[in-house]
């Protein structure tokens, strides 16, 4: 296993360490949680709360996502496992303003269990509590099973969406509203080259042959659509096309924003490749692209691949994405 | 043994904490052929949790022994199994609020507690591959057993029996929920994992009940 | 060779044109030149003109250095191969607005000799040329010989401070000036666990094996410090931090800004446990952490591996280090 | 033949730019051992430049060939060995500015302007393991060779000889520039690869006056 870390059991905690130390500034504990983070100057007065988490190894999914004009506080669990209720309820607590608290995360049954059992605990203490999730892989299920399908990259969308609504000032009931918005326009797939490896496990979580990728892998190494020859990259974002444009559907005169992610081994020249061929098929299909995101927004560990998704715009959907959001998970100048 | 006192209840869970860990692999293996392969360790986790806590839960009643374990489990150990196996515990625990002690009669109502619970929980329903499918044949079996005025530890001989035919059965079955729902029809014929540890647990408590009933 | 590529030939060509179709609003190419990109509202009206440049593989750098407070120009080599001096002559005759160009980059004798030719054939049309190089590793020589060291990822801080420089609207010999001051307190040292693949050759660059790591080497592979068994990250940081901090020296009361870097495939998870480690030894030593910057700042394609560069600052080097800078090669939000 | 007129100097350096590109596994591998291993293919693609842009230089003048055509090769093979070689040809040529064709008195002189080019490019000193290290010996030999009224062809062959001598020397030197200067005594034993294309192209000029030389 080549990382540059220490005890694989201290991966999580250790890493937290490091970003209060370089952002304490921005980031400070909730109280009674060592794996709960929130905003500094959190609880904002008066503001819907968005509460998010899910396991580590995602950077900056899931604590990136905490700042202006997006959470307001995060749950942190194990890498690739759930944060515990208690971890998410330190968090909906802390960050509750008295407006109401919106979950939101990814659709994996571990997590949802979980958050369910903590929003049950934060209702007995009377803070209301929204859930909205993120599903947004095309691949994991039939568009009829949507509720089946899990959460991607596409997340990206639904944290600035939502954290722009509640930003405005607008009701629990809003936020929700604008969330579902965004994750029912939202479509992603992903490609892998290379596995991930767990720093527990200490082995790569699957096989894959020198000259295969898989198409549709999801971002835990979740089986895909199919395994096969490396195809040219071109190649790849057309058959990924192929899946995520009929399935909303996104049609012409349609106007997007563009996510294309790396899953962290594969760098920005090859990102930049792939958004060179999605830009020339959108243009084809008379698609227009309203704004580009291309680089790291949700990792799994060193695996080597990258996903694209797509959030077909609307007027409110345009506005709450081109709004102010603030991460310092996000390397800046 | 009759039934169980508070202090039985957690002389019970000391024993099966120390139990379950034992199978850790067997049990990584299942879930990793279906799943991502973390149930070994989340059970090992889970148990680990339910045995630190026990110390602080001397004088509790065996509802609230009961209860409380689930959320240790969980705390610790969180992931699906954690949550669905934490909720049972806590929905079985509520059930018996203020009662002293467990008897034979009051298993089958905890068990379709715990099942109810599961399911409004995971939104599981029969047939699906979860651990709902051990434990309904478990409920329909001990409210039979009760209906005979069976023992307890005649009673539970049989809820584990009941158990492991129904965990054969799991086999045949299409996992709808979780990771393996992803896998579709690639998930028939093999056992499921979560399902797996119930049995694990109801093995257990079967043996617990009768080698006390001996030396009682 | 597992990328996500089409013609290995036109990795370079189709990245910029990647880029330009995701940032055109941002980026012009220069006149009669490929592989020359400049501000898109450049040249700007009587500024000292940045113009740097080097070979491709190393996104964010060096094309992601031009916008504002950073660079005006940029001329772009094949992978790890200098550009020609026709390119750098282009972007030096775009980005000049009268006030002289800076050409600032790193210290490798191809680039360097071919910059030295664009600048003879820049002056000989009357354009005032001034030269800063980065040398910031501390490993490639000793620090008596600092004109023989390579350049790494502390390139990155002269950027910024030249370039905030230039816009505060110095004369050519004060934006040198500042550029040296950068250049002469910077420090740097990496390590690479994995090697990178140039998409041309196909092959990786150099053999490393599965539990071996390399201290020291430089971002093209280049040789370095000693190879040995992979050890945990806090002892990486300490080996590092024992070369970089005597080397200037850094000392107890100076005030430093860190950057941590990912060569690529090294998630931020890491660069937070590394950071961790530095800000721990820093403040045993003394050294006061002004600022931090930790993320991909400098890679080496897919390569595995880090850097830790230390910017010693003062008074002005703070001012223009906090100085606003923008470019869209750094993910935004 | 007795001296190079601009055909000559043409059709001399189409031969060069179809030779040298068959030695490219040669210097590939040289220039692996000390540098990045870039030096076989910066060889061909800057000989395949210099071969395409003969035909705008017909009807130039000697110098003007030998100048555009270096820069010819480091446009497309733009590195340290293009500057360099760029940079010789470019002051060997600028030195016989206005000179119809190219006599063996002029060679001398055409060398130790293109190390003196060389040496202010790149800042090298004699003994650093660079292509200096090559040509001022040729230009010394070049030197004696025109005080003996030697004749074209038997300059060149006398230099090209020189040269491979030089060449055997530069491995006991230490590599102070390029990549090569990294690795301190650890170049100490290799041959300088950019020498060796130098000795390459002087092997291929002597060839080509002596051949003409009997056809002439
Ligand atoms: N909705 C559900 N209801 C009840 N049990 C479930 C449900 N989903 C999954 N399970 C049980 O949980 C087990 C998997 O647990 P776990 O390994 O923790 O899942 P994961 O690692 O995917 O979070 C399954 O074998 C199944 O028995
Ligand atoms: N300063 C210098 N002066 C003259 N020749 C040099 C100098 N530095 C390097 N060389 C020559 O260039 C050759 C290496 O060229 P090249 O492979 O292009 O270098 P790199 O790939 O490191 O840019 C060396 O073998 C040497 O002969
Ligand atoms: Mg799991
Ligand atoms: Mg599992
Ligand atoms: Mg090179
Ligand atoms: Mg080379």
């Amino acid at each position: 296993m080549k990382k540059l870390i220490n005890d694989p059991m201290e991966f999580v905690d250790e890493t937290i360490e490091g970003i209060l130390l370089a952002h304490g500034d921005h980031f400070k504990r909730c109280e009674g949680s060592k794996r709960a983070l929130m905003r500094a100057d959190g609880p904002v007065e008066g503001k819907v709360a968005i509460v998010t988490g899910g396991g580590s190894g995602h950077i900056p999914i899931f604590l990136g996502y905490v700042g202006p004009g997006l959470c307001d506080a995060v749950s942190i669990g194990n890498v690739f496992s759930s944060p515990s209720p208690d971890d998410m309820l330190a968090a909906t607590k802390a960050a509750d303003a008295g407006a109401g608290v919106l979950h939101l995360y990814g659709n994996y049954s571990g997590d949802k269990m979980n958050f369910g059992m903590a929003a049950e605990m934060a209702e007995m203490e009377d803070i209301e509590v929204a859930t909205v999730l993120a599903k947004d892989d095309v691949v994991s299920a039939p568009v009829e099973q949507m509720d089946e399908r899990r959460a991607v990259a596409g997340l990206f969308f639904a944290y600035k969406i939502a954290g722009a609504r509640a930003a405005e000032g607008a009701s629990l009931g809003e936020v929700v509203a604008s969330a579902e918005d965004a994750v029912f326009n939202t479509r992603s797939m992903g490609v892998a080259l290379t596995s991930c490896t767990i720093p527990a496990a200490g082995e790569p979580t699957f096989e894959i042959g020198e000259n295969e990728m898989e198409l549709g892998m999801g971002i835990h190494g979740e089986p895909g659509l199919r395994r096969g020859e490396i195809m040219p990259a071109d190649d790849v974002v057309d058959e990924m096309l192929q899946h995520i444009l009929p399935d909303l559907p996104f049609e012409s005169g349609d106007e997007v924003a563009v996510l294309v992610n790396s899953l962290g081994a594969t760098p920005p020249e090859e990102l930049y490749i792939i958004y060179r061929r999605v830009n020339q098929v959108l243009g084809e299909a008379g698609i227009a692209i309203h704004r580009e995101y291309i680089g790291e927004y949700a990792t799994s560990l060193e695996m080597a691949g990258a996903s694209v998704s797509l959030l077909k715009l609307n007027d409110d959907l345009k506005r709450l994405l081109d709004a102010d959001a603030y991460s310092p998970l996000l390397p800046t100048l | 043994m009759e039934k169980l006192t508070a202090a039985d209840v957690i002389s019970f869970l000391r024993v099966l904490s120390e139990e379950l860990p034992q199978h850790k692999d067997h049990l990584r293996e299942l879930d990793a052929q279906i799943g991502d392969g973390d149930l070994g360790i989340t059970v090992s986790i889970g148990m680990k949790a339910i045995r630190d806590g026990l110390s602080d839960l001397e004088g509790e009643e065996p509802g609230t022994i009961l209860a409380k374990s689930g959320m240790n489990f969980n705390r610790e150990a969180a992931s699906t199994f954690g949550a669905i196996f934490a909720t049972a515990l806590m929905s079985a625990g509520k059930h018996i609020k203020g009662r002293g002690a467990i008897e034979v009669d009051d298993l089958p109502e905890m068990i379709e507690a715990a099942a109810s619970g599961v399911s409004a929980r995971g939104g599981a329903r029969p047939g699906e591959k979860t651990i709902l499918d051990v434990l309904l044949p478990m409920a329909r079996e001990l409210e039979a057993q009760v209906a005979e005025e069976a023992s307890l530890p005649e009673a539970a001989a049989a809820a584990h029996e009941a158990c492991e035919e129904a965990l054969e059965e799991t086999k045949q079955m299409e996992a709808k929920h979780g990771r393996g729902g992803w896998l579709k029809e690639k998930s028939v014929g093999i056992q499921d994992p979560g399902s797996t540890a119930i049995c694990l647990m109801m093995e257990c408590f079967a043996d617990f009940v009768s080698e006390s009933a001996d030396t009682s």
